[in-house]
């Protein structure tokens, strides 16, 4: 037997978490785009889509967080630090890939310096993956061994029952556990079987890909200039991408009073490498281009032993120029 | 179908004799509604040539690529009429020499794709003169009626709603032939005029702005309106001030490849009606 | 709370060879003229950037003035033909992105011509105080301050 | 880290009595960088700016602002100050709580409360202020005046004679010009050629002055003090340095019956001339459109005839490059084709003709002697008809503007006439008479009192030939009726108009033109001798129609300009000039275009080798007055604008 949350519950769940002090937040399809926002009702959420168009990184690390407020006086400099948000939240229907980006990410951002704001919205969130039922032409999870019921970065997996009439509840954290007691008298123990989990097919061979990215041979190869010879530098791949962690401090403000702020900065920007006299490292987009697959799946697994990519496709999905990881990947297992 | 395999025909010519050293197209993209840009340079390439009614790209901004045009050799490549007009305003304001590039125009009108007569830009004054004398009738999209409706109020609030949206990825501007900048504006920081920060302010700021050093200069190609991943309707603020352009200094961007820079010339008798 | 009266904060960036003059010219003759401006002086108004209005928006303003030479009278020869095609343009459109050409206005006033402006800054004080503060720019700005929700 | 001095003035009681100065100058010392902030009554007095000097010493002061009065007052006064106690005079601005604070607002609150905004702005400001140097731009002493009329001479004259070198460019193979055309001169009627000559003799004669006649600007290059100048010395097929002007020549050539352009076509020359009996220099040249030699290889008379082998047929043009400080550009004007008014019949009825024909044939030198005859048969008209504004002030066919000169010489052309003539009739149609002037309305007051011109107010429709007379048709607007005159000639007040090639020239030199071709000024009032480029000045009718005072006052306004420009060895200049990232920018020209001044050009940025890797703009501070037109036009804020940078003003905004 297991136990069923039933979509017609929903609306009662959201009100009951939410009462309980919880921020509920779930995909959300707006007019021009569809991403994770807070609710209020269980029927504000959409669930058709395959994923929402923008990450679920950017509920964890804003593309631009106020850290340190100044006002420069006349023998000192005040400071006031802007504490991280507080407030439990449950993220009701993110994705295994979204899910895993958050685990992915983890590391990176505890591995010296505990980046309070992260963790602190990492410890007041729970997260709730859905299984997917649906792909598309640009998912790839299963190429980075992953799969679309990941549990990774989650804290409860549902798995969709047939006619979407609700989910099957596996609840896999003590912090998954405690969210859905709130709601546990919206559990129903039932027979439902769930709806197969989608076939991702498989668009490349990972290991075959990251030994060729590990040969330092291939750092010089001409491939790197022909596959990246149409990227136009912007950061839409990088910015949409929820394992992206790369982030710039910056004041801001009049002359004498302002707020220091942690933006979101990416590889893909010129700027991003250009020192002060002019030179930069990584003149051309290719160079850029290489840093990007290169950290991901050389530089970043080196040092966590982890892959910054969850296979989300989005960099593909949205790419003006409909480059990606997938396309390059592709073409490396080719080589 | 015709015109593409004429044009495969053509490039794979022009490429064979050395007339040009690469062309600029289009080929089939990761799923069947998608097209890439791709780089021709032997005859193998021409054969992934694809041109149909769904080469929606401008693709004149890869040809001020650094390095590109330095051998002085020539470059041809695949442009509709707006993309024609961008290489006018790209010689205009001197970032290429026209006469190294090499125009396979074509237009589409449902799903007929036709080729435009002539190679090299000035072949197309015609034609542009007369698009600029009877403007294709720009379907109004239901926004363009909500917007007119609006008060000014409403109009802020519809356009900060707008540009809430934006993460300042800058692909507007990646994708704009016109935004050629070695640095752009946004990313001088002595002073930092426009906040770099993404949030509401900071990305009207610099939404306003690149919308202000477009103005006279911008094509209505839609790149950056397809390229925006948040979905902010740039179209039409562009259309806009394209209109404004148009109707107060008659200036259609792209006209010659000699016309002046609207906001960098003047005319004695400009309207000044709005000036107390 | 005692209702505070508001009173509208304006910026003028104004050229120094005719409005800075005529400027100085209003407090020569003593005309009075309400406080609430605050002038910019750049040598001439083709040096006037759509840059200075909006951070001039961002420092609290209610209106931007921006003023120099009539045309023909440019100690440049034509930087104010050049200011008014700029103006034109970033006129139309903050219109169009909805900050009103009543916030943001732009004036002719020669070095004699002191009493225009001084009858300007006051009628231009007085409009602004009708259309009450830029509460829509300020709540922006107020957002910048506030710390990153969810 | 900033050291600011705040200094807050009263002046007496203008300020202070409205400002709180005190409470300014504690909210100022509190500001962050402010190491002195203290009020005075009299800033401005001496013991005021010694008291600021010593601030600025004893605290080593990084910037000053003074509160006080207009920057337009007393800027320069403070920044003397600045200067004479050791910091440089660009770290010091102006708060200007005089004129636009206390003396304009009535509440004291509020005016001080603006007080603070405006001195903390400027404090903000120039803590980002930059040490300046004025700009030093060498000057080379040689002026180069283009143009042999009677303003060129006159510039070059007065340059010459205050010792600079001149360089004086004549394009035709003879100084003078128009004025060397004319018979007498309004309002005194003296003989034009008594009052040249002398003056062109003097020109060539003069040992500052280079002359070289039948030469022409090829190109200009460089900015003011510094010019290059390529001067094209076309081919005489005369050697001048072996002809003595004996003319033997010239009696010698059988070629004689070319239309003399110095006759206006009323008279003959041959093919190897000197334009006119006084020519100077006095040494011909040869015509090859009209040289039998040059046309069918055969002839040279004149070489034969030449005992000292000056006549070379197989000379070349030849180029001179010079190095020049100043320019005065004197080009002159011509007369308006009169072929537009077919209804008037010139070029039909040989007894219609322009005023300058009559000039002609009323000049003792000229082609009858001084008599006045029809060019048709040779004899004296009887019945003459001047018709004015023949192409002046008329939008539809001429110009919109007033030649100014035309009513003065008509009325001189109906004296000449009725002096030489006596008995003769004159009729002259006018739209109004303008005769501004010192003497000038008295002098066409005799015209009508004493040699009875016959004044008819109104325009000529048509002017046709009947019975060998020419009928003028017009109307007399004064009467209201149409009337028909009959005469024997007619002479049309023809529009002065640019040299045919005006606006070429001017874009080969670099200067802006009008919609006509007349060259611009800097400043219609300000600066009216002055071109828009720094260094090349104005004189004569190549800026407007003129008259011959005029022309030798603005040639003489000119020569003063040209020498307070080489009063120096150094030209300085304020340091208020933009400058450009040669790293950023963009090479869209923009600026380029945008510049009033064309100060902005393009330099080429090459790598080691020596391979070009891009162009720049590059802003010549010989030129650049300041503007900053180029700064805001800028997309990517490549340019700046020295001493209003846009740090400083996006500190000066970002503290009010």
């Amino acid at each position: 037997m297991t136990r069923i949350l039933f979509s017609d519950k929903l609306d009662n769940c959201v009100a009951k978490w939410r009462s309980a002090g919880l921020t509920v937040i779930g995909p959300v399809q707006e007019e021009a785009i569809s991403r994770y926002a807070a609710v209020e009702k269980g029927t504000d959420l959409s669930f058709g889509t395959v994923l929402p168009d923008r990450s679920l990184k950017e509920l964890f690390f804003p593309q631009t967080e106020p850290m340190t407020s100044y006002t420069i006086k006349k023998n000192e400099i005040e400071t006031t630090d802007f504490t991280p948000p507080q407030g439990k939240r449950i993220i009701f229907g993110t994705r295994a890939c979204d899910a895993s980006g958050l685990a992915i990410d983890d590391p990176l951002f505890g591995w010296d310096y505990k980046d309070e704001f992260w963790f602190q919205r990492r410890n007041e969130s729970v997260i709730v993956t859905i299984a997917c039922t649906k792909s598309d032409d640009f998912c790839m999870c299963t190429s980075l061994k992953l799969a679309p019921d990941s549990t990774k970065g989650a804290d409860v997996l549902l798995r969709p029952i047939v006619k979407n009439k609700g989910w099957i509840v596996e609840e896999l954290t003590e912090r998954g556990r405690e969210a859905f007691a709130i709601i546990s008298e919206y559990l129903l123990e039932s027979p439902e079987p769930a709806i197969p989990t989608v076939i991702v097919p498989e668009k490349f061979n990972l290991d075959t890909c990251v030994a060729w990215l590990q040969n330092p041979e291939n750092f010089d190869s001409k491939f790197w200039k022909e596959i990246s010879m149409r990227c136009i530098g912007c950061a839409s791949c990088t910015y949409l991408c929820p394992t992206c962690h790369c982030f710039d401090i910056q004041d801001e403000g009049d002359t004498y009073s302002g707020i220091r702020r942690k933006n979101w900065d990416s590889c893909s920007f010129a700027l991003f490498t250009m020192h002060t006299s002019g030179h930069n490292p990584r003149s051309t987009q290719s160079a850029r281009w290489r840093q990007r697959i290169m950290h991901k799946f050389n530089y970043f697994p080196g040092k966590f032993s982890v892959n910054s990519c969850s296979g989300c496709g989005r960099c593909s999905r949205q790419c003006p120029v409909d480059m990606g990881i997938t396309e390059t990947l592709q073409e490396i297992s080719k080589l | 179908m015709i015109t593409q395999e004429r044009y495969r025909t053509t490039v794979k010519e022009l490429l064979a004799n050395g007339s040009i050293k690469m062309a600029i197209g289009y080929r089939l993209g990761s799923t069947p509604d998608r097209r890439r840009p791709l780089f021709i340079r032997t005859s193998e390439e021409a054969d992934q040539l694809v041109l149909d009614s769904t080469c929606m790209t401008n693709l004149s901004g890869y040809l001020v690529t650094e390095g590109l045009l330095s051998d002085e050799k020539k470059v041809g490549i695949f442009l509709r009429p707006e993309g024609i007009r961008s290489i006018n305003i790209l010689a205009a304001e001197y970032q290429l020499n026209a006469d190294q590039i090499v125009i396979f125009g074509f237009d589409s009108t449902g799903r007929d794709v036709r080729p435009l007569d002539g190679r090299n830009v000035g072949e197309f004054s015609k034609l542009l003169n007369e698009i600029k004398e009877h403007p294709l009738q720009i379907v109004k999209e239901p926004l363009h009626w909500r917007i007119e409706k609006m008060n000014a109020k409403e109009r802020f609030d519809f356009w900060q709603e707008e540009f809430s949206r934006c993460i300042k990825c800058y692909a507007c501007r990646q994708a704009c032939p016109m935004c050629y900048c070695r640095r752009c504006i946004v990313d001088s920081n002595q002073p930092q005029w426009i906040n770099t920060s993404s949030h509401t302010l900071g990305n009207f700021e610099w939404n306003i702005v690149r919308a202000f050093h477009l103005s006279g200069r911008c094509v209505q190609c839609g790149n950056c309106d397809r390229a925006c991943p948040v979905n902010i309707p740039l179209r039409l603020i562009n259309q806009r001030m394209a209109n404004e352009v148009l109707d107060g200094f008659d200036h259609f961007a792209g006209l010659s490849p000699t016309q002046e820079p609207v906001l960098a010339s003047f005319k004695k008798d400009d309207t000044e009606t709005f000036i107390l | 709370m005692s209702e505070l009266k508001f009173e509208p904060k304006i910026v003028a960036f104004v050229c120094t060879y005719c409005t800075y003059a005529g400027a100085d010219l209003a407090g020569t003759s003593r005309l009075k003229y309400a406080p609430n401006v605050r002038i910019v002086r750049l040598p001439c108004t083709g040096r006037i950037s759509p840059m200075f209005i909006l951070k001039a928006l961002q420092k609290g303003a209610d209106g931007v003035l921006v003023s120099g030479c009539h045309p023909g009278d440019c100690h440049f020869t034509h930087g104010n033909y050049h200011a008014r095609r700029r103006w034109m343009v970033f006129r139309a459109l903050l219109d169009f992105t909805g900050i009103s050409p009543e916030r943001v206005m732009f004036s002719w006033i020669s070095a004699a011509e002191g009493s225009k402006f001084a009858d300007l800054i006051n009628s231009v004080t007085e409009d602004i105080r009708k259309l009450g503060p830029f509460d829509q720019y300020q709540q922006l700005i107020k957002e910048t301050e506030s710390p990153a929700t969810l | 880290m900033a050291k600011i001095g705040v200094f807050i003035c009263h002046c007496g009681e203008n300020i202070a009595a409205k400002v709180d100065c005190t409470k300014l100058a504690a909210a100022m010392g509190e500001h962050p960088g402010v190491a002195v902030s203290v009020e005075y009554k009299y800033f401005c007095s001496d013991p005021g700016q010694e008291s600021v000097k010593k601030a600025i010493r004893d605290n080593n002061l990084t910037g000053i602002v003074i509160a006080a009065c207009s920057p337009r007052m007393h800027e320069a006064t403070f920044r003397k100050a600045c200067a004479e106690a050791g910091l440089n005079p660009y770290l010091c601005e102006i708060a200007n709580i005089r004129e636009q604070c206390s003396w304009v607002h009535t509440d004291s609150d509020m005016a001080t409360e603006k007080a603070m905004d405006i001195t903390r702005s400027m404090v903000e400001k120039v803590k980002r202020n930059n040490i300046l140097q004025p700009i030093e731009v060498p000057v080379t002493r040689r002026a180069l005046v283009i143009g042999g009329g009677i303003a060129g001479l006159q510039a070059a004259l007065d340059i010459a004679n205050a010792g600079q070198e001149v360089v004086l460019v004549e394009r035709e193979p003879s100084l003078g010009g128009h004025m060397a055309q004319l018979s007498e001169t309004f309002p005194t009627l003296d003989c034009s050629q008594c009052i040249m000559t002398p003056r062109m003799v003097e020109t060539a004669q003069h040992p500052k002055i280079r002359l070289l006649t039948y030469a022409e600007v090829e190109s200009v290059d460089g900015y003011i003090g510094n010019f290059k100048v390529r001067i094209r010395m076309k081919s005489r097929y005369v050697d001048m340095s072996r002809c003595t002007g004996c003319g033997d020549c010239i009696t010698k050539c059988p070629a004689k019956k070319i239309s003399s352009e110095f006759d206006c076509g009323l008279g003959k020359r041959t093919a190897i001339y000197t334009p006119f009996a006084q020519s100077v220099p006095n040494m011909p040249v040869i015509d090859t459109a009209s040289c039998i030699y040059f046309k069918n290889g055969k002839c040279k008379m004149c070489q034969k005839s030449c005992q000292l082998n000056a006549i070379n047929f197989e000379m070349q043009d030849e180029f001179i490059d010079l190095e020049i400080g100043a320019i005065v550009v004197a080009t002159g004007f011509q007369i308006q084709n009169t072929a537009v008014y077919g209804e008037y019949g010139y070029g039909k009825f040989p007894d219609v003709i322009t005023g300058l024909q009559f000039e002609r044939l009323a000049s003792a030198s000229g082609p009858t002697a001084g008599k006045i005859l029809r060019p048709s048969d040779g004899k004296e008209p009887q019945n003459v008809v001047f018709i004015q504004c023949a192409g002046s002030r008329d939008p539809s066919k001429g110009v919109r503007y007033c030649s100014k000169i035309c009513c003065m010489y008509t009325a001189k052309h109906a004296m000449l006439y009725a002096h030489k003539v006596h008995g003769g009739k004159t009729h002259i149609f006018y739209m109004d008479i303008r005769a501004a002037g010192k003497g000038y309305d008295e002098f066409t007051r005799r015209a009508i009192e004493e040699d009875e011109a016959s004044y008819i107010r109104g325009r000529v429709s048509k002017v046709w030939q009947e019975n060998g007379k020419l009928m003028v048709r017009g109307v007399d607007t004064l009467l209201g009726k149409p009337v028909t005159v009959v005469a024997d000639m007619v002479v049309l007040a023809t529009a002065m108009v640019p040299q045919s090639d005006a606006k070429e020239f001017a874009k080969n030199i670099g200067i802006a033109y009008d919609e006509y071709g007349f060259y611009n000024e800097a400043h219609l009032k300000l600066r009216p001798v002055e071109s828009s480029t720094a260094g090349v000045f104005l004189a004569g009718a190549c800026q407007s129609p003129k008259d011959i005072p005029d022309s030798i006052s603005q040639a003489s306004a000119t020569a003063s300009k040209v020498l307070a420009l080489f009063s120096k060895e150094k030209l300085e200049r304020e340091p208020v000039i933009a400058i450009n990232n040669e790293a950023t920018c963009a090479g869209c020209w923009g600026c380029v275009l945008a510049c009033p001044y064309n100060a902005i050009e393009k330099k080429d940025i090459r790598d080691r080798s020596g391979r070009l890797i891009k162009q720049v703009a590059f802003v010549n501070p010989g030129l650049c007055q300041g503007c900053g037109t180029c700064v805001s036009f800028c997309r990517s804020n490549s340019l700046d604008l020295a001493g209003f940078t846009e740090k400083q003003i996006f500190a000066e905004v970002m503290g009010l």
